[in-house]
């Protein structure tokens, strides 16, 4: 039992913080103190300066160009990563595809595709959703019709995020519609200029544009573009919702943004105006706290080697549940500061400035990747042995 | 007691609720959030045909004495319909604001609003005061005005604005010409209009300074308490409709073979917000009463309580809203999301939460004194 | 649109307030500002105070002996009891079987019952749960066997809440098992000194006697003490189910509660401690007046002849769990004050000193007469229109 | 990191697991309910054969060197059986605070708690200083004790008591008999005994007093700290017996012809408690660790926190537990009803939430001066 980072993970986060804070573009470490989301420029740029130090693609084993670390430095790393004002990486390519590609994959796709990867040079996006399967995605209605040596997919997905950023895209397709829901699903990677293929932008509550409908007219897909065999997507798909991610929780951009608000709070009006903000403050830190210290919990398993459990949707949960309330708070807590929408100029605290964009666009966040009572749903299954 | 509606506001309602079914749309909604500093002249001088804008006002002063319940159900169907027409910003809060200062001055800028003349807007605000509307930090130093008022409410298009400053120890309210001050223009999370002005030692003349003291005072606390109350009205019309097509589609809705409705845990936060909004239109009809009532320790009791009470479940409704339609719930495209942010709005447009809150609790201490 | 008493309901509050301060004992009293539960004698000499002057059984119509009250009567009527500091009325005669006898009795039956409840000297209890149908009603299992002139009853109930102070017992009982389950329940009423029938306690968690277990043995029932006909035992619990009741919410009660614990407020060892509860109480109290102006609605409903609709369910849910705030509140507030259990003499303020109990006492009001879960199943049917 | 217990704590709990399966059931515990001021020889010997006594207690000072999270262990399981042997409150409690105070006389006697001579009681509270520990009512004048000590918790047995009272500005710690005072004794809201104190001019001797001014005050903010951990706990094994008899019972009760445990509402109620419970184990160990940590401030601010998240996640297990139980949930004869009292009791017995919110708030403002 020792809460403490060893002196070679204190050393490690020494070097990363350095390196954070040599360099983490003025830019983008500007675009997040104030709150807003960095655009595919920033967002590339970035991956790409991670991807040239081999930091990109952390999770992934040594044999594939992981950086050969412990689930501790890369936790350690996504802490100094949030503090130093940097944004996530993607996760389509790193976190999605390419464990995909070097689990399931012929040797001829891993060369193929985890390079772009694993240097930020390829975006990938998502193309699980449809209108009519969301939280029931074995609903799914995409066709891809083998002909020859390539698929021809026709159907819709929808709330692709990045699609507008993306050269790639993983699919969920139904190659078999005799079989049962699951067994007729593969998983395929199409190319995004192929022709048919549409992308039309769905702006959020936030007034950006992440997400997109995508529409596929006769898609000409090669079919050595399929993952695995015919039948397998469910299978995939499965292996991704387990699959370890010890950040999650969100716990270090959390951190970020309770301290934003913790610098803001001098900017209020009246001593009452400041104790309020900072009591309320201070039950979401205890509240993260716990939050974090189950996750350090799991990710010292994961050093151990066991498997993430059910606790990964309690911190998905739980995390997203925080970020929805530090964000509330920031918005309430700002007040008047909070309601401009689109002036340039803040009135008063800058951080307040985006408060209600941000609040706005993490509704989101308790309903993507199978939405909270979807992941309920599942736990219960499991602890009711159901 | 009898919570019916007076026939002559049930009337106003229906009248409010069929002018905008025909004459407003969520398209003309998405069009007005693409214009900037626009006043469709159509509705606004429709608006004024249904006399609306000497509606709020006592026939002793020109208007045609309707209560602030009047107003209420107004608002609350301008809240239903998200209509960003600044019938609020540009008629009653400017007019209550000039009706209560109560001067031959105020009365006769009362006159051109009604008469549909004037575009006035309220600048009450500032962010160093933040809701603490009896003090502001604007300065009035003999003839010279200086500093910021933010968040003025002006429909993008107003001429003139009332402004609130400390003069000495004296709160003080002067109408100005808005080209007097350097104006920045944007939106709010509503989707309305507003200004944020500077006044850099703006000289102003004695017949601009409509009352002082304790005359002042009474007039922004009689303000501030009617625009919590329509806060109030516009947050129950929002949420009125996002229950009802939160309930749409949890019955229309398929997933896994069988309609969203068909789940306890959907059914069971139905409920909850069946239940929630019952209890607001309560706490609707108690304050757009006793908003307006002439004992000022329960009517600012009454607003504390109302605005603290929506902060908490209008936001909830609009909230869970949102995660029943799961995806489609976070678009621009679909309404739900727009009616989250117009009630975070008005949570927060006339103070929040704690600030209420702390209201909510002097005014039990005031009225301990009294009894 | 009034949201004031009128002239009339002012002047009738004023004389009740009177009668209240000449007539509430001082022994309940203090007991209600103890925060204590009235032993039998107090309740029962409280109710055949109010039985003498025909305010017992308020709600019952002119012709069955009720004193011709309006609901906002009734309404203000109950305010002024619970903040005198006397207790509720006990519902099982007056809000339950009563209105079942002169709405489904025989004329023998009303003659022979309503005069007892009316002068509150009959005490009544309620059987129906049993213990493997406590949500589910329906699956009742006592059962009546005609035999000449009376019944056999044979089964059990349990949580009956004060089968140890009833003369009478009013009981569901399954007389016919050949039909379907809702069709073959029939509504006994059992003299309690019957021999067979054997009344044991049940301690609930506030250490208190309260409810019981009631077992039936070959208990004769005369077939007269059959309410209606053989097999309306179900109809007629519906009817008590969405049966008028205006005070279900509690609100004078919850008001009686908090004005308790403002009063204790400076007891507090510090002026943040202080702060902190009056910023609680705040909280409860706007909540409260949500709660009480729904209440009016539903009373001013009432005396325009409106039948009493979903908000009913409502008005139980929202007041339930007002009550266990307020009690929890209190609890949490007294801290140290509230963790003595059976002292006499309170360390400080009196009204912590049976916090404890009564918070414990009222985890069974989101529970008892259909749980909270159960009204919002109930209550989801009908928006639902399932 | 390591979150892996050491085998020797995983020992000590496992010990303390089956000791308590053997020893002690839920019979045993209202057994002792209906008991007062008295004291199961045996079992109090058997904790002291497993050498429980000095466990708590550094090698230095004759015990056998456990860590905070060696107690823990044992705690945990006292309260997952809802043991009411006094060993907190007569060796852990007194035991620390003479440790802390660590002088010639608090040592000796704490030999004496340690071989099993001395029965001791803490009596650090009042009403009136609340959970303000370092600064109690109780006055000390030259040498002559006067006013009131609560919720003496000393398993109604104890022979002496520890007392804090101010002595002027000073806080001093105070050894005297038990029958020095007016006592009366009285069960707690958890089932264990207590008593109250009133001290009318009590002579004292120069030996009785401990210690005074800081090292008063570390001992008593020690003893804080490390009883807050005790208390989490304690809350942990009653919330995890809570968690587990409650899945288990939605997974056989039957209603509506089915385990309750198959409508959705429950599933995510039990949902929500595993993963509560999850964060409390995380809470657990952190402030066992730094519940005794030197870093006086990381220390202060671990407990604070730790308490506060209990307060609210571990009563609303036990709460979620009886609604879900029903009405047997409410009886005395189920043992959830007892959790929930115990959970309860912990959740104030060293603080409450806001008590503890301050505490964290302060603790944050510390560490920033810090940095």
């Amino acid at each position: 039992m020792n809460l403490d980072f060893s002196n070679d993970e204190k050393e490690f986060r020494k070097s990363i913080r350095q390196w954070m804070k040599e360099n983490v573009p003025d830019d983008i470490r500007r675009c997040t103190a104030r709150g807003a989301m960095p655009d595919k420029n920033m967002q590339q740029r970035w991956e790409r300066l991670l991807g040239s130090q081999g930091w990109l693609t952390s999770t992934w084993p040594e044999q594939f160009g992981g950086p050969g670390w412990s689930a501790t430095q890369r936790y350690i790393f996504d802490q100094e990563r949030a503090s130093a004002g940097a944004p996530p990486t993607s996760p389509f390519g790193v976190a999605m595809v390419g464990p995909v590609l070097y689990t399931f994959g012929s040797e001829a796709q891993k060369e193929r595709w985890l390079p772009g990867i694993q240097r930020g040079e390829t975006l990938w996006c998502q193309g699980y959703s449809e209108p009519n399967a969301g939280s029931d995605l074995a609903s799914l209605k995409t066709r891809a019709t083998r002909n020859g040596d390539h698929y021809l997919v026709n159907g819709q997905k929808i709330w692709t995020t990045q699609a507008h950023w993306a050269d790639m895209m993983f699919c969920l397709v139904r190659t078999d519609s005799t079989v049962k829901q699951q067994q007729g699903i593969s998983f395929l990677l199409i190319d995004m200029k192929t022709p048919g293929l549409e992308v039309r932008p769905i702006y959020s509550i936030d007034g950006h544009h992440h997400l997109n409908e995508v529409y596929f007219t006769d898609v000409k897909v090669p079919v050595e573009n399929l993952v695995g065999q015919e039948g397998m997507g469910w299978t995939i798909a499965k292996f991704l919702l387990t699959h370890e991610r010890t950040t999650i929780a969100g716990v270090a951009d959390i951190h970020y943004e309770i301290n934003r608000l913790k610098s803001a709070i001098d900017a209020l009006p009246t001593e009452t105006d400041k104790q309020l903000a900072v009591r309320r403050l201070a039950g979401l830190e205890v509240d993260l706290m716990a939050l974090e210290y189950t996750n350090f919990r799991t990710v010292a398993a994961t050093d151990e080697g066991k498997p993430f459990g059910p606790e990964s949707s309690g911190l998905k949960i739980k995390g997203t549940e925080l970020q929805q309330r530090v964000s509330q708070a920031m918005v309430e807590i700002g007040g008047l500061m909070s309601l401009p929408w689109d002036n340039e100029e803040p009135i008063g605290e800058q951080i307040f400035n985006q408060a209600s964009r941000r609040y706005n666009f993490l509704r989101a966040c308790t309903i993507y990747g199978g939405s909270n009572e979807i992941q309920k749903n599942v736990l219960a299954k499991m602890l009711l042995g159901l | 007691m009898d919570f019916k509606l007076p026939e002559n506001t049930t009337m106003i309602a229906d009248t409010a609720r069929r002018y905008l079914k025909d004459n407003y749309s969520f398209d003309s909604y998405i069009a007005q959030l693409n214009e900037s500093n626009h006043l469709e002249a159509n509705r606004w001088q429709a608006m004024n045909d249904l006399g609306w804008f000497g509606l709020p006002f006592a026939e002793s002063v020109g208007g045609y004495g309707g209560s602030l319940l009047d107003v209420c159900a107004i608002v609350q169907e301008l809240g239903a319909a998200l209509c960003l027409d600044p019938f609020v910003d540009l008629i009653v809060s400017p007019g209550k604001l000039l009706e209560f200062a109560n001067t031959p001055t105020s009365l006769a800028l009362l006159d051109r609003i009604i008469s549909g003349e004037a575009r006035v807007a309220c600048g009450l605000y500032d962010r160093h005061a933040g809701y603490h509307v009896l003090n502001p930090s604007l300065r009035l130093n003999g003839e010279r005005l200086s500093g910021q008022k933010h968040v003025v409410s002006d429909g993008g298009v107003a001429d003139a604005v009332l402004v609130s400053a400390m003069s000495g120890d004296e709160l003080a309210i002067v109408a100005l010409p808005f080209d007097a001050c350097d104006v920045e223009r944007y939106r709010l999370l509503d989707g309305s209009r507003a200004a944020s002005l500077t006044l850099d030692d703006v000289l102003i003349t004695d017949e601009m300074v409509l009352c002082r003291g304790d005359a002042a005072k009474q007039a922004v606390s009689a303000w501030f308490d009617y625009l919590c109350a329509l806060d109030c009205a516009r947050m129950y019309g929002a949420c009125r409709e996002v229950y009802q097509a939160t309930l749409e589609y949890a019955r229309t809705r398929k997933q896994f073979g069988t309609t969203i409705g068909s789940f306890q845990v959907i059914q069971h936060y139905l409920v909850d917000a069946f239940i929630d909004l019952q209890q607001l239109e309560s706490m609707l009809l108690m304050v757009s009463v006793k908003g307006e009532s002439a004992n000022v320790c329960e009517r600012g009791r009454a607003t504390a309580a109302a605005k603290a009470y929506y902060a908490n479940r209008a936001v909830g409704i609009t909230q869970q809203g949102i995660q029943i339609h799961g995806g489609v719930g976070v678009t621009e495209e679909l309404n739900i999301g727009h009616y989250f942010r117009l009630v975070t709005h008005a949570s927060l447009s006339h103070g929040d939460r704690e600030h209420h809150m702390s209201r909510f609790i002097q005014a039990g201490e005031k009225q301990n004194e009294v009894v």
